[in-house]
C-alpha cells in the first residue's frame, strides 16, 4: 500500500486499525476523500464500516481503540490521538455526521429549533441567538420542512422528518466533510429517496465531500462517485462505481453483487457464477425444480463470521470457492490508492 | 462468561458465609445464645467471649450466629410471599387485556402507599407483634416491586415473535405463560428476589429494633441493636457487632442482585 | 377441492382505539385496515408490499387469526375463520404457519432448537419424534446436531432457517413469511430466499410473502398486492406491477427503489423522486 | 395535558377512597372490639358497653366509616378511646416535626446523590467511579437507625459536638433546634442519599448510552457539556419517580429514627398508640401517612409532565 495521498484530499486515512481489547475489528484501512467527492463505504454486518466512521469522528466507545493516521484538510494535527478539546472544535464544524437511527438521534426534551441552533452557537458561526434561530429556520426549509417545526419536539416528527433535522444540523456549519452512516436504513423507500436527494444536494451546494456508509449496493451506486468494499474489517476492493460494479475483481465483491442481483439471470455481473463456481454447500437446499431454476439466486456459502472470528490472511477465504493455500497470507493491494483490490485470485484473471 | 463479575462473586461469598453461619449455629455455637450468665455481664471481647457479652452476660458471637437464622428465615418467607403473589400478578397483568391489566397495576400502586414498616406496625397492633406478622407484612409490602418488574419483563416477552409463533401454532395462554414467559423472566425473578431479600433484612432489623419483630428470647440482630442503645456511652461495641452484621448481610444480597443482573443482561454489564 | 382459493379476505377493517388526548374530542382511532379484500389461490406465491404502518402486519395477523377484524370476513381453505373461537381453529394452526422478520426475537432463547422446532407438533398432539426434527433440520440445511443447541449459538441466517423448520413442522399448506429476509445481510439473504423458494416448490405450499422491498417480492412472487395507508391500492402480476404501475402510490414506490441497473445507467437521487414514466432521465437536477 | 391532570386527580381520589376503606376495614373489622382492646381484657362488660355507646361503636360499620371519613375531610380525627383527648391537634403537631425531619433528610440526600451519582456514571470505568460506587453500596446497606446510632457514637459520645437526642421546636430556640436536627436529618439523608445515588448513576449511565448524546458530541460539545445540556433533564425523569417512592419510604423510615433520637414525631405517636392499644389513633396516623404518600406520588406525576414534553403534547 504505497499509495501517496493527493495533497488536497479532504480526508486521508492511513493504516487505520481499530481494536477492542485483543480483538481486531478494523485492520489497515486506507481511505481518501477528495474535495467535493462522494465516496461510498459498503459492507455487511461486522465489516467495520461504522467503526471506521466513528474513528474519523473520534467517537469510538470507551474501550475501543484506534491507531494509524487520520488527517483532515485544513486541520493541523492527526485526528488519531488528538485531545478532546481540539476534536470537539472540529466536530460539527469541519466534520459532521448523520447516524443510522433517526428516532433516537435527537434530544427528546429539547425543541427542534434549539437543537439546530445549538451547533451554530457552539462554533460561533452565527452572531448570537437570533441569527442562529433564523439560520435554523432556513436550514429547515432547505430540508423541505416547514419553519413552524422549530418549536416542535422530536416525538412530534416522523422518522424521515427527524432524519432531515439531523441532516440540517450536520450541514449547518457547511462542513468540509459529511459522514453518513446508513442514514436511510431505518426509513421507508419513498422517504429514503427524499433523504438521499437532500444529502446529495446538500453536499453539492456546499462543495462538501461525502463519506457514505451503507450495506445497500444500489443506494451507494446512486449516491456516490467512488466506492470502497469492506469485509472482515479490511478494505478488499475500491474503485469508481461503474468499473467496480461491472467488473469486480475481488471474489467477495463479485459474490456480493451476484447475491444481491434479484433480476433474472441475464445480467452481466452474474455470468461468472452461472457455471456453478459457487457450490451452494452451506445452504443445503432441496433439489430445485425446473420452475424455480430461474428464481435461484447465486449465493455466497456460509455466514459472515462474528467479529474476531475471520480467518487470517485473506479474510474471505473460508467462504471463497477460489481460495488456495496462498490465501493464508494477507493478499497485497493491487492497483492505485483509489482503484485496486486485495485478492490472490482476482476475477477476470487467467485462472478464474 | 466474559469478564470476572466482582459483584456476583463478592455477593455470593457474603451470602454463602451467612448461610453457612446459620447452618453451623444449629449444631454448634460458642455458648448457648440465650444462656444468662450474671457473672460475666458486659464483658469485653476476650478469648472466652470473642465479641464480649451483653447486659445479661449472654455471648454476643453466639447471638449473632443464631440471629442470622432469624434474618434468613424472615427473608426467605417474606421473599417467598412476595414472589408467590407478585410473579403471577405481574405475568397476568402482562397477558390480559388493557383495562384489567390497568386495574391490577393500580391496585399494585396503591399497595406501594403501605410500606413494610407501616404494614408490620398495623399487623402488630391488630394481631400482636411476632415473627410471623413481620414476615407476612414485609412479604406483602414487597409484592408491588415484584409485580412491576415481572410485568415489564413479561410484556417484553409477550411482544416477541416467538410468542406470536407459539400462538400461531395453537398454544393457549396458560402454556404460553408457563413455557415461554416464565422461563424468560426467571432472571428478573432471581434479581428481584435478591434485592427484596436485602430490603427484608433491613425491614426485619428495623422492626425488631422497634420491638415489632421477633420477640425475645430468640436472638435477632435488630433487637440486639435496640438493647445496645442504653450502653452507647459505656459499651458501644454492643451496637457495632449486630450493626455490622446487618450491613454486611444487606450488602451481600445487594451485590448478589447487581451481579446477577449484570450476568443476565450483558447489555448492562459495564454498569457496575 | 383443489380449486377453492387458499385465502379470501373480504372488506377487512381493523381499528385500534388510542388513549384519549382530549376531553372534548372522542378517543382517536387508528384505522390500520380500511376495507381490504384479496384472494390468494392454492399454490400461489402472493406478495404483499407496503411501507411501515401501511397495515400489512395487521393484515397478516388477521389472516393467521392472531387478531380479530373490526369488520369483514376471512375465509381460509373454505372455512370462515372470522369469528371462530380458538378451540375451533385447530385446522388453521396446522395448515397455516408463519415465519417472522427478526431472527433475534423469533426464537425463544431458553429453548433448545429441537424443542423450538417440535413445539407446533407438541401443541397439536402429534408425536414429536427426533426423526421428524432431524428431517426438518436437514430440509433447511442445518446439521442434525443443531437440535441440541440454543438459538444464540446461531447466526441470523441460521436462525431464519430454524424459524422456517418450525413453521414447516406441522406440514402446513400455507406459509406466511413476514419480512423474512429484511434483517439479513445481502450474502445471506440470497441463501434464505433460495431456501424458501425451493421448499415452497418441493412441498407445494401456498406462499404469502410480505415485504417492504418490492424488488424482493418481484423476485419471489407471482402476484402482488401493494398496500398504502390501510388499503390495497393495486394488485396484479408482479412483473406487470413493477414494469407499469397503475396507481400513483405504486408509481412513486417503484421509482423510489434504487437499483444497480438504473444507477449504472446514470440515474441520480433526483430520479428516485421523479415518476417512472422515464426511469432513466439522465441529467442531474 | 389537562386530560392527564384530570386523570391523575381521579386516580388520586380513587386511591384515597380505597385506602381509607382498607385502613378502616383493617382496623375495625379484623381485630374485634376496639373498646375491649382499649379497656383491656379485665374490663367489665358494662364498662365496655358504655365506651361503645360513648364513641358510637355500637352503630353499624358503614355508618362509623362515613362518620370517620367525614371527620377526616373536616380535619377532625375524632377522640381517643384511651386518653379521651382529641386526636387531630396531636397528629398535626407531630406531623410538622416529622415533615421537617423528612424534608431536611431529603435535601441532604439530593445534595449528596445528584453530584455523586453523576460523577460515578461519568467515570464508571475509572477507579474514582468504582470507589464511589463501592462506597454507595456500603451506604445502601446501612439502615437509617444504625446510621443514627453510629452518628451518635461519633459526634455526641466521642466528640461531644452535638446533642445525642431530643427535640426543640424551632420557635422556642432556633439554635438548639438546628443542633438537634443535624444528626437525625443526616442519618436519614445519608442512607437515602446512598440509595438515590445508585439510581442517579444508573439513569445517567442510561443517558450516556443514548444516541442523542452522541449527536451532541458530533456537534462539537465536549463530554461534560454534552451531558449537562442534553443529559441531565432526561436523566431526571426516572430519578423523579424514585424520588417519590423515596419520600414515602422516608416518611415511614422516620419512625425508627425518631425512636433513636427520642423525637416526638408522627412515628413515635404511632408507636405510642400501638402500645396504648389506642386503635383510633393508630388508624388516624396510618391514614395520614398513606395520604401523604399518595399526595407525594401525585405531585411526582405532575413533575413528570413538566420534565418530559412527550407527555405534554400528543404524538403527531
Amino acid at each position: 500500500m504505497s499509495a501517496v495521498a493527493a495533497p488536497d484530499d479532504v480526508l486521508s486515512v492511513r493504516g487505520l486499525n481499530v481494536t477492542v481489547r485483543d480483538t481486531v475489528l478494523v485492520a489497515d484501512v486506507d481511505l481518501t476523500v477528495g474535495p467535493g467527492e462522494r465516496v461510498g463505504l459498503i459492507g455487511e454486518s461486522g465489516s467495520g464500516k461504522s467503526l471506521t466512521a466513528l474513528s474519523i469522528l473520534g467517537l469510538l466507545p470507551d474501550d475501543v481503540v484506534a491507531d494509524g493516521s487520520i488527517r483532515l484538510a485544513g486541520v493541523g494535527p492527526d485526528l488519531v490521538g488528538t485531545d478532546e478539546k481540539t476534536l470537539s472544535r472540529i466536530r460539527g464544524r469541519d466534520l459532521a455526521m448523520v447516524f443510522q437511527e433517526p428516532m433516537t438521534a435527537l434530544n427528546p426534551t429539547m425543541r427542534i429549533g434549539d437543537q439546530i441552533a445549538e451547533v451554530m452557537l457552539i462554533h460561533q458561526t452565527r452572531s448570537g441567538r437570533a441569527a442562529a434561530r433564523a439560520a435554523a429556520a432556513e436550514l429547515l426549509e432547505r430540508v423541505q420542512l416547514p419553519p413552524d417545526l422549530l418549536r416542535a419536539y422530536p416525538h412530534q416528527l416522523s422518522g424521515g422528518q427527524r432524519q432531515r433535522v439531523v441532516l440540517a444540523i450536520a450541514l449547518a456549519n457547511d462542513p468540509a466533510l459529511l459522514i453518513c452512516d446508513e442514514p436511510t436504513t431505518a426509513l421507508d423507500v419513498t422517504v429514503q429517496a427524499l433523504v438521499l436527494d437532500l444529502i446529495v444536494s446538500g453536499v453539492r451546494e456546499r462543495s462538501s465531500a461525502l463519506l457514505f456508509i451503507t450495506h445497500d449496493l444500489a443506494v451507494v451506486a446512486t449516491v456516490c462517485d467512488r466506492v470502497l468494499v469492506m469485509y472482515g474489517g479490511r478494505v478488499v476492493e475500491s474503485g469508481p462505481i461503474t468499473t467496480l460494479f461491472t467488473t469486480p475483481r475481488h471474489r467477495y465483491t463479485q459474490g456480493l453483487l451476484a447475491a444481491s442481483n434479484l433480476e433474472p439471470h441475464d445480467a452481466p455481473t452474474a455470468s461468472d457464477f452461472a457455471d456453478g463456481a459457487y457450490p451452494d454447500s452451506g445452504s443445503g437446499d432441496v433439489a430445485p425444480s425446473s420452475r424455480t431454476r430461474s428464481r435461484r439466486l447465486t449465493t455466497i456459502p456460509g455466514t459472515v463470521p462474528a467479529a474476531g472470528h475471520f480467518p487470517s490472511g485473506c479474510v474471505f477465504r473460508n467462504r471463497c470457492a477460489h481460495a488456495t493455500d496462498v490465501c493464508a497470507t494477507t493478499p497485497p493491494w493491487t492497483g492505485t490508492a483509489t482503484h485496486g483490490y486485495a485478492c490472490h485470485h482476482p476475477a477476470g484473471a487467467q485462472d478464474a | 462468561m466474559r469478564r470476572l463479575n466482582a459483584s456476583l462473586i463478592a455477593g455470593g461469598v457474603i451470602v454463602g458465609g451467612i448461610v453457612l453461619m446459620a447452618l453451623v449455629s444449629f449444631v454448634w455455637t460458642p455458648y448457648d445464645a440465650t444462656l444468662v450468665d450474671p457473672a460475666s455481664r458486659l464483658a469485653q471481647p476476650s478469648w472466652e467471649h470473642w465479641f464480649g457479652t451483653d447486659k445479661f452476660g449472654r455471648d454476643v458471637l453466639s447471638q449473632i450466629m443464631v440471629g442470622s437464622r432469624t434474618t434468613l428465615f424472615v427473608g426467605v418467607v417474606a421473599v417467598g410471599v412476595a414472589a408467590v403473589i407478585g410473579v403471577p400478578l405481574g405475568v397476568l397483568a402482562a397477558m390480559v387485556r388493557r383495562w384489567p391489566s390497568e386495574l391490577i397495576m393500580r391496585a399494585n400502586d396503591l399497595l406501594l402507599a403501605f410500606p413494610a414498616l407501616l404494614l408490620a406496625i398495623m399487623f402488630g397492633a391488630v394481631f400482636g407483634a411476632s415473627t410471623l406478622t413481620a414476615m407476612v407484612a414485609i412479604g406483602i409490602a414487597s409484592v408491588p416491586s415484584f409485580a412491576r418488574v415481572i410485568r415489564s419483563g413479561a410484556l417484553q416477552v409477550m411482544r416477541t415473535e416467538y410468542v406470536l409463533a407459539a400462538r400461531a401454532a395453537g398454544r393457549q395462554p396458560l402454556p404460553i405463560a408457563l413455557r415461554h414467559v416464565l422461563p424468560n423472566v426467571t432472571s428478573l425473578i432471581t434479581v428481584q428476589a435478591s434485592v427484596s431479600f436485602a430490603i427484608a433484612v433491613l425491614a426485619e432489623a428495623a422492626l425488631s429494633f422497634l420491638g415489632y419483630g421477633t420477640p425475645p428470647p430468640t436472638p435477632s440482630w435488630g433487637r440486639m441493636l435496640q438493647e445496645s442503645q442504653e450502653f452507647l456511652f459505656t459499651a458501644p461495641r454492643l451496637a457495632v457487632f449486630p450493626g455490622v452484621a446487618i450491613a454486611i448481610a444487606v450488602l451481600g444480597f445487594n451485590l448478589l442482585g447487581d451481579g446477577l443482573r449484570d450476568r443476565f443482561d450483558p447489555k448492562l454489564e459495564d454498569r457496575r | 377441492m383443489p380449486d377453492q382459493p387458499a385465502i379470501v379476505a373480504t372488506d377487512l377493517v381493523r381499528d385500534f382505539p388510542r388513549p384519549r388526548t382530549s376531553l372534548l374530542t372522542p378517543a382517536p382511532v387508528v384505522h390500520a385496515l380500511r376495507g381490504v379484500s384479496l384472494e390468494v389461490k392454492q399454490g400461489e406465491r402472493f406478495g404483499i408490499v407496503g411501507e411501515s404502518g401501511c397495515g400489512k402486519s395487521t393484515l397478516l395477523r388477521l389472516i393467521a387469526a392472531l387478531d380479530r377484524p373490526t369488520s369483514g370476513q376471512i375465509v381460509v381453505e373454505g372455512t370462515d375463520i372470522t369469528n371462530l373461537p380458538e378451540r375451533r381453529l385447530r385446522f388453521l394452526r396446522e395448515n397455516l404457519q408463519l415465519v417472522f422478520q427478526d431472527p433475534m426475537s423469533s426464537l425463544d432463547p431458553r429453548m433448545r432448537v429441537r424443542d423450538i422446532i417440535a413445539e407446533p407438533l407438541v401443541v397439536q398432539g402429534h408425536p414429536a419424534s427426533g426423526a421428524r426434527v432431524r428431517e426438518l433440520l436437514d430440509a433447511v440445511g442445518l446439521p442434525a446436531n443443531a437440535g441440541e443447541r440454543y438459538p444464540h449459538q446461531f447466526s441470523g441466517g441460521q436462525r431464519q432457517r430454524i424459524s422456517i423448520a418450525r413453521a414447516l413442522a406441522p406440514r402446513p399448506r400455507i406459509l406466511i413469511a413476514d419480512e423474512p429476509v429484511s434483517a439479513l445481510d445481502v450474502s445471506v439473504r440470497a441463501q434464505v430466499l433460495n431456501l424458501i423458494s425451493d421448499l415452497v416448490d418441493e412441498l407445494d405450499l401456498t406462499l404469502v410473502f410480505v415485504s417492504h422491498d418490492l424488488s424482493v417480492v418481484k423476485h419471489v412472487c407471482d402476484r402482488v398486492a401493494v398496500m398504502n395507508a390501510g388499503q390495497i391500492v393495486e394488485t396484479g402480476p408482479t412483473a406487470d406491477v413493477y414494469a407499469a404501475p397503475q396507481h400513483a402510490y405504486t408509481q412513486r414506490l417503484v421509482s423510489a427503489i434504487p437499483t444497480l441497473q438504473r444507477a449504472l445507467s446514470g440515474a441520480t437521487t433526483a430520479d428516485l423522486l421523479s415518476h417512472p414514466a422515464a426511469p432513466s432521465k439522465g441529467a442531474p437536477a | 395535558m389537562i386530560l392527564r391532570l384530570i386523570e391523575r386527580t381521579a386516580v388520586l381520589l380513587v386511591s384515597l377512597a380505597v385506602s381509607s376503606v382498607l385502613v378502616f376495614g383493617f382496623m375495625a373489622v379484623l381485630p374485634g372490639d376496639p373498646a375491649r382492646v382499649a379497656l383491656g381484657v379485665n374490663a367489665s362488660d358494662e364498662a365496655v358497653a358504655e365506651l361503645r355507646r360513648q364513641f358510637g361503636l355500637d352503630r353499624p360499620l358503614p355508618v362509623q366509616y362515613v362518620d370517620w371519613l367525614g371527620g377526616l375531610l373536616r380535619g377532625d380525627l375524632g377522640t381517643s378511646y384511651v386518653s379521651k383527648v382529641a386526636i387531630g391537634p396531636q397528629v398535626f403537631d407531630r406531623l410538622q416535626v416529622t415533615l421537617i425531619l423528612v424534608v431536611a433528610g431529603m435535601i441532604i440526600a439530593l445534595l449528596l446523590a445528584a453530584p455523586a451519582g453523576t460523577v460515578m456514571a461519568a467515570r464508571h470505568r475509572r477507579l474514582s467511579g468504582f470507589a464511589l460506587s463501592a462506597l454507595s453500596q456500603v451506604g445502601v446497606a446501612v439502615p437509617a437507625f444504625l446510621a443514627g446510632i453510629l452518628l451518635i457514637m461519633v459526634f455526641a459520645v466521642k466528640l461531644g459536638w452535638l446533642p445525642a437526642n431530643g427535640w426543640t421546636p424551632p420557635a422556642e430556640d432556633p439554635g438548639m433546634f438546628l443542633r438537634q436536627l443535624v444528626l437525625p436529618a443526616l442519618s436519614l439523608g445519608l442512607v437515602q442519599g446512598a440509595v438515590l445515588t445508585r439510581y442517579v448513576r444508573s439513569a445517567v449511565l442510561d443517558v450516556l448510552r443514548e444516541d442523542y448524546l452522541r449527536t451532541a458530541r458530533a456537534k462539537g460539545l465536549r463530554p461534560f457539556p454534552a451531558l449537562w445540556r442534553h443529559g441531565l433533564r432526561n436523566a431526571a425523569v426516572p430519578v423523579v419517580t424514585v424520588l417519590g417512592l423515596q419520600l414515602a419510604t422516608l416518611l415511614i423510615g422516620a419512625v425508627v429514627v425518631e425512636r433513636v433520637f427520642v423525637i416526638p414525631g408522627l412515628g413515635s405517636l404511632l408507636l405510642d398508640g400501638v402500645s396504648n392499644r389506642d386503635l383510633l389513633l393508630v388508624q388516624d396516623v396510618v391514614m395520614v401517612l398513606v395520604v401523604a404518600v399518595l399526595l407525594v406520588n401525585f405531585l411526582v406525576d405532575l413533575l413528570y409532565v413538566a420534565l418530559d414534553p412527550r407527555l405534554r403534547t400528543g404524538a403527531r
